[in-house]
C-alpha cells in the first residue's frame, strides 16, 4: 500500500479506493462480475454500484471499456480495437487437387449441381471440399435446379472472378484453347514455355493472359 | 577473514562445550533434515551466536565432528558426504592447531578456513535471498493477470492460393480422363520417325559433308522446344536407321557435342 | 468511434490513439506482450514504447499497474489489491527448501551450472527439483559452458520475472548488496571436499558477474 493515489477532487477517498477494488475485481475475474458478488467481495459498507459508475466514466474513450453483460460487468476492449485482437498469420497454401476441380467444374459448366460435379470428376464431392470453396467465397449457391429433387447449383462469385482476373466465366478458354495451349497434355514438358507440372512455380499474371490470347 | 577470529573464539569454546555436545544431540535427532554437511555447518555456527564472518571455523569443526561422533554412537547412519567433511574438518582441525609447516606450498589452513567461512556465508545469503524471492507479492496469490482475456485469437488465416492455369489444367485433367487420351491431342507437336524418314531420305544427297543433324530440323520444328523436341528424336532415329542401312555416318566430337551426318561417300 | 477522449494537453491525438491500443493489447492478454509484439500488433509507425511511459502514468496508483517483465509488458492487479482476489487465487504446488533455494541460486548466480548450485549449497542437485523449476519455467537452460565437459547452464525465465514481479533479473532485491559483499563471486577452495561436481568448478567470472553489469 506504499503507492501514492490520484484522487479527483470530489471523490472521497473512501470511494476511489472502492473504485480501485471494483477495477482490479473486473480485470483479474475470468468472468464478468455481477453486483451481488461484487458486494460481496469489497469490503462490508462499500457501494459497488457507485464505484462502478465512476470507474466505467473513467474508461469513456480508453482502449477498454466497462461494459455491462447480462446482469454482469466487465472490461471489454473497446469495439473500434477489435481489429487490434486479431492477430492474423498469413499462410498461403495451394488448393487441393479436389477443390481445384470441383472449382473447376463449377466455372466451366455452372450452374453446376453437386451430382453433376461428382458425374464429370468421376469420383463423390466431399463436404468439406465444397465447404472450402463456400468459404473462400469462390463459388456459392444457385438457383435450385427444377429437377425432381429441386438440387441446389453452385455458381462463381465475384470474388472468383477477381482472384483469377477474369471478366466473367465466360471468359475461361475452352478446351480447343487449352489443347493449342497444350495444356491438355498431361505431361508437360521440361522446359517448354507451358512447362509448369501442378506443383511447378506460379505463372505470372501476365504470363497466363498472354498465353490464352488467341 | 576467519582466521583472526579462530584463536578469540577458542577461549570461548571450552566454556562452551557442554552446551555444544547438548546442541549436538538435538541436532542428531534432525539429521534428516539437513540439506547436506554445509547446511548443518550453518545450523551448528549459529550457536556461535557470531556474525557469520566473525565465526570461528576451529570451533566450528569442533561442533561438528562431536555431532558426528555423537552420530557415531547413537548407530545413525551418516550420509557419505558428512563424512567426507567430518575427514576433512578433522584435517582442518589438526592443520590450524599445528605451526604451519613451510615446506608445504598447498593452501595454508587460514585459506581453507576463510573458504569454509566464505561457503557458509554465501550459503546463508542465497537463504536469505530466497526467502526474500519468496516474500515477494507473486503472481496468483498477490498479484493477478487478466481473468477474461479477449480473444487474442490468433487467427492463423490459411490463404489458399490457385492460378488460373492450375484452374484450367484441372479442367483439361477431368476432361481428358474420358473423351480424350492426352497425347492424342497433341499430334501437331509430334513428329514421328516415319515423317522424318522422309525427309531425310529425299534431303541426304544433299549432305555431302558432315552437318548438324539439328540443321535437318523441318521448318516451324525449331523454335517450340516442345516441337523441337519431338522433330530431333524422330530425325536422330531416323538418322540411326539410315546409318543401319549404310547410307550416312553419324559423328558426335564429344559428349552433347552437335551430332553431324554425312552421306557415306559410297553409300 | 462516438466516443469522446481525454486528452493531456502534451499529447498529440496520434500518441493518444496509441496509448489506446496498446492499453486494449496489454489489457487482452494475460501474458507480458513484448514492445516487439506490440510494434507488430499495431499501425504501423507506431511507438508503442512511448505510449507504455504514458499508460504506465496513467495507471499509477490505481486498481491495476502497467508493469515491465523483462522486455515485455502487462497490466497487473496491485498488489495491496490481492486480498480481493481470493477466488482467484491459484494453489501453487509448495516448493521444497532445496527448489527455493536451487532457484534463487539460479536467479543470482546466472547463468549458473549444476556444479555451481551443488558447490554452493554443499549438497547434489536432484533431478526432481530441477525439473520442477524447468516445468513451471521459471529456469530454462542457458548457453554451454565453455569450459571442459561444456556443462548446461540455468537462467531465470520472463515467466520467473513475471512471478515474483520483477522488471529484470537485476532488480532482484539484494542483489547489489550480495555483489558488492563479494557473495557472488566465484571463488574455489583448491583441494577441499566442498570442490564438488564432476565437470568440477568454474573459476570463470565472466558470465556471471557480466550479466548483472549494467
Amino acid at each position: 500500500m506504499a503507492e501514492t493515489r490520484e484522487q479527483g477532487l470530489f471523490e472521497a477517498p473512501v470511494m476511489a479506493e472502492q473504485e480501485r477494488m471494483v477495477e482490479a475485481i473486473l480485470f483479474a475475474s475470468a468472468e464478468p462480475v455481477s453486483l451481488r458478488e461484487l458486494e460481496a467481495r469489497l469490503p462490508h459498507g462499500c457501494d459497488p454500484a457507485e464505484a462502478l459508475v465512476m470507474l466505467r466514466k473513467r474508461y469513456e474513450g480508453r482502449g477498454v471499456r466497462v461494459v455491462k453483460v447480462g446482469d454482469a460487468w466487465a472490461i471489454r476492449t473497446a469495439p473500434d480495437l477489435g481489429f487490434l485482437m486479431q492477430k492474423e498469420t498469413v499462410e498461403t497454401r495451394k488448393l487441393s487437387r479436389a477443390a481445384i476441380e470441383t472449382l473447376a467444374i463449377i466455372a466451366y459448366h455452372q450452374p453446376a449441381t453437386r451430382a453433376e460435379i461428382e458425374e464429370i470428376r468421376g469420383v463423390a464431392v466431399s463436404r468439406g471440399t465444397v465447404d472450402q470453396l463456400l468459404e473462400l467465397e469462390w463459388i456459392r449457391l444457385g438457383r435450385r435446379r427444377m429437377t425432381p429433387g429441386r438440387p441446389v447449383t453452385f455458381v462463381v462469385t465475384e470474388t472468383f472472378l477477381d482472384h483469377f482476373g477474369l471478366e466473367s466465366a465466360r471468359d475461361l478458354p475452352g478446351l480447343k484453347e487449352l489443347r493449342a495451349a497444350g495444356l491438355l497434355d498431361s505431361r508437360p514438358m521440361p522446359g517448354g514455355p507451358l512447362a509448369r507440372g501442378e506443383d511447378g512455380e506460379e505463372p505470372e499474371e501476365a504470363g497466363q493472359t498472354e498465353l490464352f490470347e488467341d | 577473514m576467519a582466521d583472526d577470529t579462530d584463536n578469540g573464539n577458542w577461549e570461548e569454546a571450552g566454556a562452551n562445550a557442554v552446551e555444544q555436545r547438548l546442541a549436538a544431540e538435538a541436532l542428531i535427532v534432525d539429521v534428516d533434515g539437513f540439506e547436506g554437511p554445509l547446511d548443518l555447518l550453518l545450523v551448528l555456527s549459529r550457536t556461535q551466536k557470531v556474525d557469520l564472518r566473525r565465526v570461528s571455523v576451529l570451533q566450528l569443526a569442533e561442533q561438528y565432528l562431536i555431532f558426528v561422533n555423537k552420530a557415531k554412537a547413537l548407530r545413525i547412519e551418516l550420509a557419505a558426504d558428512y563424512l567426507v567433511m567430518a575427514a576433512w574438518l578433522a584435517y582442518l582441525k589438526s592443520r590450524l592447531l599445528l605451526p604451519p609447516d613451510p615446506s608445504d606450498d598447498g593452501p595454508s589452513a587460514e585459506e581453507l578456513a576463510a573458504h569454509l567461512a566464505f561457503q557458509l556465508e554465501r550459503l546463508q545469503a542465497m537463504r536469505e535471498a530466497a526467502a526474500q524471492l519468496m516474500a515477494r507479492d507473486q503472481l496468483g496469490r498477490d498479484i493477478f493477470a487478466r481473468g477474461l482475456t479477449e480473444d487474442v485469437t490468433r487467427h492463423r488465416r490459411i490463404d489458399y492460393t490457385a492460378t488460373l492455369l492450375d484452374l484450367m489444367q484441372a479442367y483439361a485433367r477431368i476432361r481428358t480422363r474420358d473423351d480424350f487420351r492426352p497425347y492424342s491431342m497433341d499430334r501437331d507437336h509430334v513428329f514421328t520417325m516415319e515423317q522424318a524418314l522422309d525427309r531425310m531420305r529425299g534431303l541426304i544427297g544433299f549432305a555431302g559433308d558432315w552437318t548438324d543433324l539439328a540443321s535437318y530440323l523441318p521448318d516451324g520444328w525449331e523454335a517450340d522446344p516442345k516441337r523441337r523436341r519431338s522433330a530431333t528424336a524422330a530425325h536422330f532415329a531416323a538418322s540411326l536407321e539410315l546409318a543401319k542401312a549404310g547410307k550416312i555416318e553419324i559423328r558426335q566430337g564429344e559428349t552433347f557435342a552437335p551430332i553431324q551426318i554425312r552421306r557415306r561417300p559410297n553409300g
